[in-house]
Parts: structure tokens; sequence; C-alpha cells
């Protein structure tokens, strides 16, 4: 069992945002959250990636008890992770990005650098390897802060809607990076609307509402799932289809 | 990246047109004197004042002013006499108040402009570095009014000070404390209230070590941060102890703050000295005259009766500035003249002749504009006849009341304040 | 009794601190910003009621008014001209910009005036009113009175008035209160004119009390930051009971302790507080 | 011996060499020791204020223990004022923990605000303190009771010693650049948030930072001390000595290698040029002067000169320099 949520809840002042939540991921595994906007899933990724501490519960990863952990604590733990919005250095470059995350593992300035070209290699951003971040688009910064956080070598990586908003052909080309760092052995949390990716990548899935868990299991089985539809859809749809026949 | 040699030579380039430009031709019969003084920052208004009193002194000795009477030496004659009638040339600076700066502008006169001699600093911290400079370089340096005591005990043989230091003007008040006892008046404890930086820390330890000497108790000692808005606190610390004087050692803004603020908080001592500086500023008398009827001031300087070498040489001030000569400039104006003096008698420009000169310099109380008993340097360079005069404000203008051989109106004790 | 005379100078004092300060946490709550020059309004603001005193001949209300006014354009050409560009820039601008700022302002003030000290001629507002034994300086006092209400009323304007709440709106959400068709140039140069407009109006009060010189501007620049600290960044009442406070805690610590100390103490205070309270008394965090 | 390539660096270095057997005037040299003065501690506010973003406006809280540590020695113990430099240092990096831990964790304004208010908390303070003379300050020795005392009839030899750590310190700036610890200073101040997710030990980082600048801006208020023989609250720890730095290294390029240095090559001779010009005069104009250059960098050019040489210089030369 690498990652495992325990009963984690966070509240700010009276309101729950996440409520008792519960998640365990092994080794090797591709787990996809999903859940309408407001529903907590952001939250409970932050949770996850130390960024807030949770009210209520534990969280344990490889069996360390990283609960209250700080964020720095946690990427030097193994758990990579990226931005919503993407939060790349602007002022430097792809290069200079990537070897920031190089260097939690390799201290050595010539190491660090040899990992952040062939990371950059990896994820395709060899062209832009000399331009300041500042000059790629968003799709670009995402692909950059994907390979920031390969450089840190993970063993978990939380992505957070990393693959929101792209053209279906850069959709493919993201869905076969994450692919491709998945077989290099990186156990993968993502955070997505876009359910292509959910249904191609992930091999379960958790959906969220109201701050808890609300169904688990296969992506086929989740997405047919009465509450699951019920939190996308609203309540209303049954009125609706009563009234037509 | 040759944009480093472009950038270099552009700066280079500019830093040595800026000082040729200001490369003066020499000519063989003109003396220069180098004068550090703060002309802006905080002390800017007693720098601009003092400037002005050294530009009048120039103008005396360097064309002929009979009508300043014979016993002001080199005033009747143009130029120095001893010299061809060598003519006197002011080199200024502005050193801000920033003793950094005071030693770089001191080595650029030396230097630089090639002045013969210095004077100034008007801050004790610019004196230090300033005369540091004057020591090292061998050119004799006229303190005209910085009090800090060690300005001339640090062994320097260069550095002379014409003006009154801080023990002068502690000892002063102890004598004048002994004859108002000897006349039956009530000094049983004096209060100090001074701002802490140099000028009013280094007097008030001096008042506050010949107090000790005199016996009399010093009842509270006040030190405050000069140009606070509020000064209530020290009035009111004052209405508690109740002493029978008050001394103030501060600058004008603080000075006019507590005459109206012991008015506001109804607060009367039965006598207030004010130590010079804020009390001598011109614009301290028109603010708070009737608030502050008979308030005490200590000064060297008196306008005097008109007619008088004194008040001739105030009105030549008071036409180039529109003011009053204060004592402050005064004792600058005394240093400039008894400087001036030196290098006549020196007879040449050669430092060693001048400071030769300096130390037999012997001038006589009718040889002075000031109030002092004589100008004349011990080995440290201290004028050991500087003395002070007490005087006090009467409606709308400071009078002499003491010491009794020189006064010219009576001593009104205790000070009617707002009261009428 | 002495006490209680010295609590009534404290409050009276602290009444002006509140009401500069007051124009200063504007400008934090809405814009996240700092200016290191708000002192210099104040400065400004008793230099402009000289010259209505000596040229004009008007009353405290003429030049308290004509402070308030001159320093309101002063404010919003101040934000137009600068603090708009600024706003977007890295942070090393944003803090190099006012302090450029405060020194133009200074030293042109110097120039202007030189260097001496100066204090408004004796105006109608004179003497000194006798409260059961506490004395109160009229100046200080209709200052101080004068202070508390401008205060409380740029407070109620802030919160009960369309205007005041179309600041606020941009203040909370920049984006969102665009959308709502509020114009945040406009609104965040109106706020920049109201808060140099308090600074003319207690510059003006002070000027009656006080004699000053260009270089008072740095030290009201400091307490107002302690002020605004101790308040709570963004809240107008905050900043006028921090600046009762803080006035109460330099008369006593300068009556009880010596007046040295009541700068050390009010800066002590100040560290402490951005350290354990960075939101102050009443700031949002 | 191979000649070294004629890089900026080189000739940066060789003007500064053969400076002062050019302009050799005593007056030259007192320009050529503030110049690199200021480079030194603009260089070492650098630092932190340019690399790292924390924008301190309280570095003299550094500079006036560095200056005042070799005159305490002198004034209580009569040791030569340079066996005082290792104690400014000393109390300079135990200040910068004491000061650091809690002030890092504000950002931006309030981390500004915060180091005023510690320097001035400071400067009153040690106005007050009689042990360290109070108002008055303290004086050096007058007259050199020896070498050792480094009271220099010339300004020839602080010159050098004050170039040589200027060298020393650009070294050591050009080599974290390259480092782990230039690279995690600059993604500080690019993104704390991004950074820590990437492991950077944000706190720990920011503080080596901070003693680190300390130690050169102790090291440059040392250097002043020794060479004025002189120092006071205000000279020392007074808010100007602080804006200078900031001003320095921002006219230049803030959290670039040569910006200090450029900064204070082009603000030095310009304040010594108007003082000499308008000074005499009174009117102040330098630091009208002062505040019109800060206000327009702010507002035209945040990056400083070299940004705007970048954006300028042709195209083809900046591609070389771009690494």
């Amino acid at each position: 069992m690498l990652l495992e949520a325990h009963k984690v809840s966070k509240a700010f002042g009276s309101f729950f945002a996440v409520r008792e939540a519960d998640l365990s991921v092994d080794e090797g595994e591709i787990v996809g959250l999903i859940g309408p906007n407001g529903a907590g899933k952001s939250t409970f990724f932050n949770c996850l990636a130390g960024d807030t501490v949770p009210t209520e519960g534990k969280i344990v990863f490889a069996g360390h008890d990283m609960t209250d952990a700080s964020p720095e604590a946690h990427a030097r733990a193994g758990i990579g992770r990226t931005f919503q919005v993407p939060a790349t250095f602007e002022d430097m470059t792809v290069l200079e990005n990537v070897m920031v995350g190089a260097y939690l593992r390799h201290p050595h300035h010539n190491d660090a650098r040899d990992l952040a070209r062939q990371t950059i290699e990896l994820t395709g951003l060899r062209t832009q390897t000399d331009l300041p971040a500042r000059s790629l688009g968003t799709p670009g910064r995402k692909r950059l802060e994907i390979a920031r956080v390969l450089a840190t070598a993970p063993r978990l990586m939380l992505l957070d809607e990393s693959l929101a908003g792209l053209t279906p052909t850069e959709l493919k080309e993201a869905i076969g990076l994450v692919r491709k760092i998945h077989e290099k052995g990186v156990t993968i949390v993502i955070v997505e609307h876009v359910m292509e990716v959910i249904m191609t990548l992930a091999r379960r899935v958790l959906a969220f509402n109201q701050g808890h868990v609300i169904a688990s299991g296969k992506p086929e089985e989740v997405v047919r799932d009465e509450a699951v539809i019920d939190a996308y859809l609203g309540r209303g749809r049954h009125t609706h289809r009563r009234r037509s026949t | 990246m040759w944009r480093f040699r472009v950038l270099k030579a552009a700066a280079a380039a500019a830093t040595l047109f800026a000082f040729s430009a200001a490369e003066p031709v020499m000519a063989a019969d003109v003396v220069k004197i180098g004068i550090l003084w703060p002309l802006t920052g905080n002390a800017a208004a007693a720098g601009q004042a003092s400037k002005a009193a050294a530009e009048v002194a120039v103008d005396i000795i360097n064309n002929a002013h009979p009508e300043l009477g014979d016993d002001l030496p080199l005033a009747k004659t143009a130029g120095l006499p001893n010299m061809g009638g060598a003519k006197l040339e002011l080199v200024f600076v502005d050193h801000q108040g920033n003793p950094s700066l005071a030693q770089q502008l001191a080595t650029r006169l030396i230097t630089q402009d090639k002045v013969d001699v210095l004077m100034g600093a008007y801050q004790s911290s610019c004196s230090f570095t300033a005369t540091a400079v004057a020591e090292r370089y061998g050119i004799p340096f006229m303190v005209g009014e910085s009090a800090a005591l060690n300005i001339t005990g640090r062994g320097f043989k260069w550095v002379f000070r014409g003006t009154p230091i801080a023990s002068d003007y502690a000892r002063t008040y102890m004598r004048f404390f002994g004859d108002m006892k000897k006349q039956g008046k009530k000094v049983d404890s004096i209060a100090i209230v001074n701002e802490n930086t140099d000028y009013g820390t280094s007097v008030a330890d001096a008042i506050v070590e010949e107090a000790k000497k005199a016996n009399i108790p010093v009842a509270i000692r006040i030190p405050y941060i000069a140009s606070s808005t509020d000064v209530s606190a020290q009035v009111l610390q004052l209405k508690e102890k109740q002493p029978d004087v008050v001394i103030f050692i501060s600058y004008t803004a603080d000075s006019i703050l507590y005459m109206k603020t012991m008015k506001n908080l109804d607060y009367a001592p039965p006598m207030v000295i004010g130590d010079d500086t804020g009390f001598s500023d011109p614009s301290f008398i028109p603010a708070v005259a009737d608030v502050a009827q008979g308030v005490m001031n200590r000064s060297a300087w008196a306008i005097g009766k008109p007619g008088s070498t004194t008040y001739k040489i105030n009105e030549m001030y008071k036409a180039k500035t529109g003011r009053d000569l204060d004592d402050t400039s005064a004792r600058n104006m005394q240093s400039f003249f008894a400087l001036a003096d030196a290098i006549n008698r020196a007879g040449s420009t050669d430092p060693e002749k001048i400071r030769d000169a300096l130390t037999k310099t012997d001038l006589k109380p009718e040889q002075l504009m000031m109030g002092y008993e004589g100008v004349k340097f011990d080995n440290t360079g201290q004028n050991i006849l500087a003395a002070t005069y007490l005087i006090q404000l009467h409606d709308k203008k400071y009078e002499l009341i003491w010491p009794d051989k020189a006064a010219e109106a009576k001593l009104q004790w205790p000070m009617a304040g707002w009261k009428k | 009794m002495l006490l209680l005379q010295v609590i009534v100078g404290g409050l009276l004092l602290g009444a002006i601190y509140a009401l500069f300060s007051s124009g200063l946490t504007l400008i934090w709550g809405m814009m996240n910003f700092i200016n290191f020059a708000h002192g210099e309004f104040v400065m400004l603001g008793m230099y402009v009621s000289l010259l209505v005193v000596m040229w004009l001949g008007g009353g405290p209300a003429a030049f308290g008014f004509a402070a308030a006014f001159s320093l309101f354009v002063l404010g919003v050409f101040v934000y137009l001209s600068l603090i708009r560009y600024v706003l977007r820039g890295p942070m090393l601008s944003q803090i190099l910009s006012t302090f450029g700022l405060a020194l133009l302002l200074r030293y042109t003030a110097f120039w202007i005036f030189s260097a001496n000290f100066v204090s408004l001629p004796q105006t109608s507002l004179s003497g000194t009113l006798n409260v059961g034994g506490v004395l109160m300086p009229v100046p200080q006092l209709v200052a101080g009175v004068i202070a508390i209400l401008l205060t409380i009323g740029l407070h109620l304007m802030l919160t009960r008035t369309k205007v005041g709440s179309q600041l606020l709106a941009v203040s909370e959400d920049r984006g969102a209160a665009m959308l709502m068709g509020i114009r945040p140039d406009r609104m965040q140069a109106l706020a920049w004119g109201l808060s140099a407009g308090a600074a003319g109006i207690a510059g003006a009060l002070m000027a009656i009390a006080y004699p000053w010189s260009p270089s008072v501007g740095e030290t009201f620049g400091l307490t107002a930051f302690v002020v605004v600290a101790l308040g709570g960044f963004g809240s107008v009442p905050g900043a006028l009971l921090a600046g009762l406070i803080i006035g109460l805690i330099q008369a006593l610590s300068a009556f009880w302790f010596g007046p040295i100390y009541k700068d050390i103490i009010v800066y002590a205070l100040f560290v402490a507080l951005l350290w354990l309270r960075p939101q102050g008394l009443m700031g949002k965090a | 011996m191979k000649i070294p390539a004629v890089t900026p660096t080189t000739l940066l270095a060789a003007g500064l060499l053969i400076y002062p057997l050019i302009f050799s005037g005593p007056f030259y040299l007192d320009i050529g020791v503030t110049f690199l003065l200021a480079a030194i501690s603009a260089s070492a506010w650098n630092i932190v204020g340019g690399y790292t973003g924390q924008v301190s406006v309280g570095h003299a809280m550094f500079f006036g223990l560095g200056a005042y540590a070799p005159l305490l020695c002198y004034t209580l113990f009569q040791w030569a004022p340079i066996a005082g430099i290792p104690f400014g240092i000393v109390f300079s990096i135990v200040l910068a923990v004491l000061i650091g831990i809690p002030t890092f964790r504000l950002t931006g304004h309030y981390f500004s605000m915060a180091t005023i208010a510690v320097a001035e908390l400071i400067r009153i303070y040690f106005g007050t303190w009689d042990l360290v003379g109070a108002a008055i300050g303290l004086q050096g020795p007058a007259t050199a009771r020896g070498w050792w005392d480094l009271t220099f009839r010339s300004e020839l030899p602080y010159y050098y010693i004050f170039l040589a750590v200027l060298a020393v310190l650009l070294r050591l700036t050009f080599l974290i650049e390259r480092r782990r610890f230039g690279y995690y200073l600059r993604a500080i101040k690019a993104g704390e948030r991004a950074a820590r997710s990437l492991g950077v030990p944000v706190q720990q980082i920011k503080i080596k930072a901070l003693i680190l600048s300390a130690v050169f801006t102790s090291l440059a208020g040392s250097l002043y001390s020794v060479k004025t023989g002189f120092i006071d609250p205000e000279s020392g720890f007074g808010i100007l000595v602080s804006v200078q730095m900031v001003i320095i290294a921002a006219l230049g390029g803030a959290g670039k290698l040569y910006g200090p240095l450029v900064g204070a090559l082009i603000l030095i001779p310009l304040q010594t040029a108007t003082n000499t010009w308008f000074g005499g005069g009174g009117t102040g104009l330098t630091f009208i002067l002062y505040g019109g250059i800060i206000v327009l960098i702010a507002r035209y050019e945040p990056g400083g000169l070299f940004e705007l040489w970048e954006r300028i210089a042709p195209r083809g030369w900046r591609r070389k320099n771009a690494s």
C-alpha cells in the first residue's frame, strides 16, 4: 500500500470542504478523482500534497505519517504534484525550471543538468530548452510542470487538472506522456473533468460530492452510478423526463 | 558583453569632466579658506546662517572698512596687509551632516582645491572626521562651533577651536547660580532637558559634572529625541519635580514647542535658561515672545547700541540675510577673524607658519566682536579665554543681564512667562 | 491628576495619528500596497496650510479644506501616473516607487521651503480649556475631535454609501468588480485621493498645534505603519482604535520611562505585532 | 600563462585595477573607495533582495553592527580596529538568524516593513546606549599606532583591500548562481509555493541567504568604519544607508551578478558630481535626483539597466550571452 488517506476531513470555519474521505493507492496504479466543481476534490488533493493540513484524519505514504508534513517534506518523500493554474518560474528558462526539480535528488550541478536535459527530451520540450517559461503557452506550461515534477524522481505524482484545456491532438500527446511516465513505474493520481482522460488512463476512480466519497470502483461502473450522475447533473433531470413522457 | 567597457568609459569621463571644471586658476596673492558646513539636511538653517556670516567677515577683511574702528584687526585695511593686501577666498562645501562625506570633502578641499586652511563642520560627528583629515595632511583647522569636548582633546596639533565648549558653558551657569544665591534667590535644585545627539549630550554631561562640584542638586535630567511631535510628557515630568531652574538644551522647533506647551499645561518654573541654539534662532522670539517673557539665554554676542562696531556688523549681516546675526553664526565669525588674523601675522600661506601664528594668538577683548575675555589657544588648541554672557528676554529683545560689569539691563527673577 | 493629563494628551495626539493612518490602511486594504510616501503627504498638508494662511489669510476651516483638496488631487495624480503601472510590476518596483516618491517630495519641499522649522502664526484657535483640572490646549483638542469625526466619517462613507461599496468591491475581487461594471482604475484613483486627502487634513490639523520642517514626514510615515499594523490592515475602525492606543502608549511611556523610549516601545510593539498577529486587531487575515 | 580571454569580466577587472593609477589624486581615490564600498554592500544586499526577491529595506542593521564592532574593540580594549571585524560578522549572523526566522514568515510589503522597523529600533536604541557612545558615536585611532591600525595617509591601500573584498563577493555570487543554492534562490523569488512543491526548503534557504548577505554587509560596514575612523547611529543604522543599497542594486539590475556594480558605477560619481556642482549652493539637489531616478526605475524599467540593455542590445550578440 503506497498511499493511504484515512477519514481525512478539512473544515474552513464550520464548512466542511472534505468530510471523512478515504483513499488507498497501490504502487503502480493510476487513480482518478472526479466530481463537480466545489465538491472538495482540490482540497482533498491539497491535503495529499501537503499544501493544506487536514483538520482530522491521517495520511500515510510508504509507511510514513505525512498528515501534517510540509510540502517540501512531501516532495522529498517522493510525492510530486502539479498545480491547477500552472506555477512555472516565469523568468527562468525551461532548462532552469526543470533543474530546480532535478536538484532535489542530484545536489551536483552537472548531474542535475544531465537529468534535466533527459527529462526535457522525454517530455518533448527540447526545442524550447533555453526559452523563458513565460514564452510558453498554457499547454507548454502544463507540460513543463510535469517535466519539473518528474525531475524530482517521485514515486507518486498528483496531477491537478494537468490535462484540462488541451486541443484533441495535444490531449493525445499528453495522455501518451502520462502513460510513458506510468510505465517508468510512477504511481499516478489524477484530478480531472475531462472524462476521456479518466476513461483511458484511470484503472480506478473515486467520485466526490459535498466533500465526501460517494462512489469508487472501475471507471465504467462509477460513471454509470446513480449518485454520481445526480451529483453532476443535479436532481432536476428526473422531473424533466417525467414531464416529457 | 562589450557593453561594460562603454559604460565604464562613459562614467570615468563624466567624473574627469566634473572636476577639471572645478579647477580654479592658481592666483599667487589669494589665501584660500575651505569651509565645511551642513548646507542641506536638518541643520541647513544654521549652516546657511554661518555661511552668510563668513561672507560678511570676508567682505570686512578684503575691503577697507574704516567705519568699524581700529580695534577690530584687519577691518580698516583692504586684504591682508602683511601679505601685500592678499585677498581671502572662501570655498564652501556641503557635507549634509554626513561624517564620511565630510571626510571626503575635506580631502577634496586640501588636495583638489588646494586650500591653505580649513574651518567648520557644525555637527561634532563631521568635525571629528574632517579634523582627522586636516591632521593627516598638516593643514590648520579652525573649529567654529562644534561643542563635543574631545574634538580638541585627541592630541591633534593642527586643530584649533575659537568657540567655548560645554564645560565653559557649565562653569558659567554655576558661577551665575552662585551669584543668584548670594542675592538671596532660591536655587536649591535644577533640571536639565537635553536633545540626545552629541550637542545636547555633551553640554548636559558638563552641567551635571559642574553642578556636582558646585553642589547644586540636579532634580531630573530628561534626554529626548530632537524634533519629536509632542513634548507634553517632558513638561509634565518637570511639573511633577518642580525644580527652581530648568535648563533646555534644544534645537529650534523643540525650544518653541516647550515654551508653548509649558503655557498650555500651566507650568511656570521660577527661571528657564535656554542653552543658545534653539533659543537664539531668529524665529524663536517672534514665535513665543508673548509666552516666554524673562526667559534667559547664553550668548557671547550682543548687537549692542547703535554706532558700536557690533551694531554695524549686525547691520551688514541684516542687509545680506534680512535677519539679525545669531550667537552661533557670530561665534563662527569671531573664529574666522581669529584665523584671518593669524594668517596675516604668519605673513605666508605655509601651514607650519600659520599654525605657529595661531599658537601665538593673544587677542584682547576690545579686539573682538564677541563677549569673550580674549582669544588664546592652549596646547590642545582650545581657546581658554572663551566666555559667554547671559541675556534675558525683555519684551521683544534679549538684553545683557550678567555678568554685572557688562550688564545693560536688570535681571527679572522669577521670570514673568505669559503672566504680564 | 498629572496622569489624567498625560492620558488626555496622548488620546488627542492619537486621534490625529488615527486620521492619517486611516488613509494608509484604506490603500492597503484595497490594493495590498504600502505607500511609503504617506508621511510626506501629511507634511505637504502642513505646508499647504501655511501657504493659505500666509497668502490668503484664511482661517483653520479654509486651510483645512485647501490641504484636503490639494492632497486629494495629488493622490489621484500619483495613482494615475505611477502606481497604476507599478501595481502589476515586481515587488521591488512597488516598494521602490513610493520610496522614490517620498525622497522626491521631501527634498523638493527642502528646496522650496528651506529646512527651517516653521509654525502657523497664532490662529483663532488658541488658549487652553480647563476641564476639571485637566488642561486641554484648544488647538490639540480641536484637532483631536475633528480627527475622530473624520475617521468615523470615512468609515461610514466606505460602509454605507454606494461609492464606498464599489471601493470595497474592487478591494475584495478586482475581476468580479469589473464584471459588475465598476471601473477599478477609477475606484483605486479615488481611494488614493481619499487617502492623500485624509493625510492632508491631518497635516493641517497638526500644523495648528506643532512646528514642522520637511523632514517630519519620515516620522509620521513610520508611526502610520505601526498604527495600521496594530489596527489591522484594511480596517479603518481598526486604525482609529489603534491610533488612540499608540498615542496613549507614547504619552505614558514618555512620561514613565522618559521620552527617548517612546519610539523604541512603539517600534518594538510593531515588530512583535507583525510576528504574532500580522492581521492586527480588526483586519482580515 | 594563458592570456585571459577578453571578456567583460576581465576588462572590468583591469579597469578597476588600473583606475587608481590613472586617477591618482587622493580625492579621486576617495570616490573610488566609496564606489567600491557601495558596490560591496549593494552586492551583499543583492543576494537576499535581488536573487531571492526578499526586499529588505533594513540592511543597515548588519552594516551598522559591522561598523560598530571594530571601533568598539578599539575604544574598549585598545585593539587594532580590524580585530573587531570578526565580532561584527558574528553579531550580524546571530542577528540574521534572530530576525530571519520570524520575518521570513512574512512576505512582500510585510517583510520590508518589518526590516525597516528592526533597523530603526536598533538605531534609536544605540542612540541611548552609553557603552557604544550613545548619540556621539565612536572614533577610531586618530593617528596610526602601527600598520595594523590601517590608518593610512593615502587611500590607495584601502582601494585595493576593498577591491579584493568585492572580487571575493562577486566570485562567490558567481559560483552560487551556478549551484543548487542559486537556483533555489531564484525559484523562491519566482514562486515560493511552486518551489516548495519541488522540495525546496524555503525557510532554510532564505535564512542561509540572509546570513551570507549579512556577513558581507557587516564586512562592508567594518571597512567603512576602519577607513572613516568614526561611526554614529545615523551613519551606521540610518535608513538612507539601507535605501542606498536598494537603489544601487535596482538601478543596475537586482538579481543580476553585475547589477549592483553597474548601479554603483553610475550613482556614486553622479552623487559626487551633483554635490560638487550644486552642493556648495546647498539646494539638496542630490536627493531630489536620487528620488527621481528611483521613481523612473520603478515605473519604466524594474529590471534595471541590465534588462534595458538586454532589450536594446543587438539581437545576435544577446544570443551568445543568454546561457
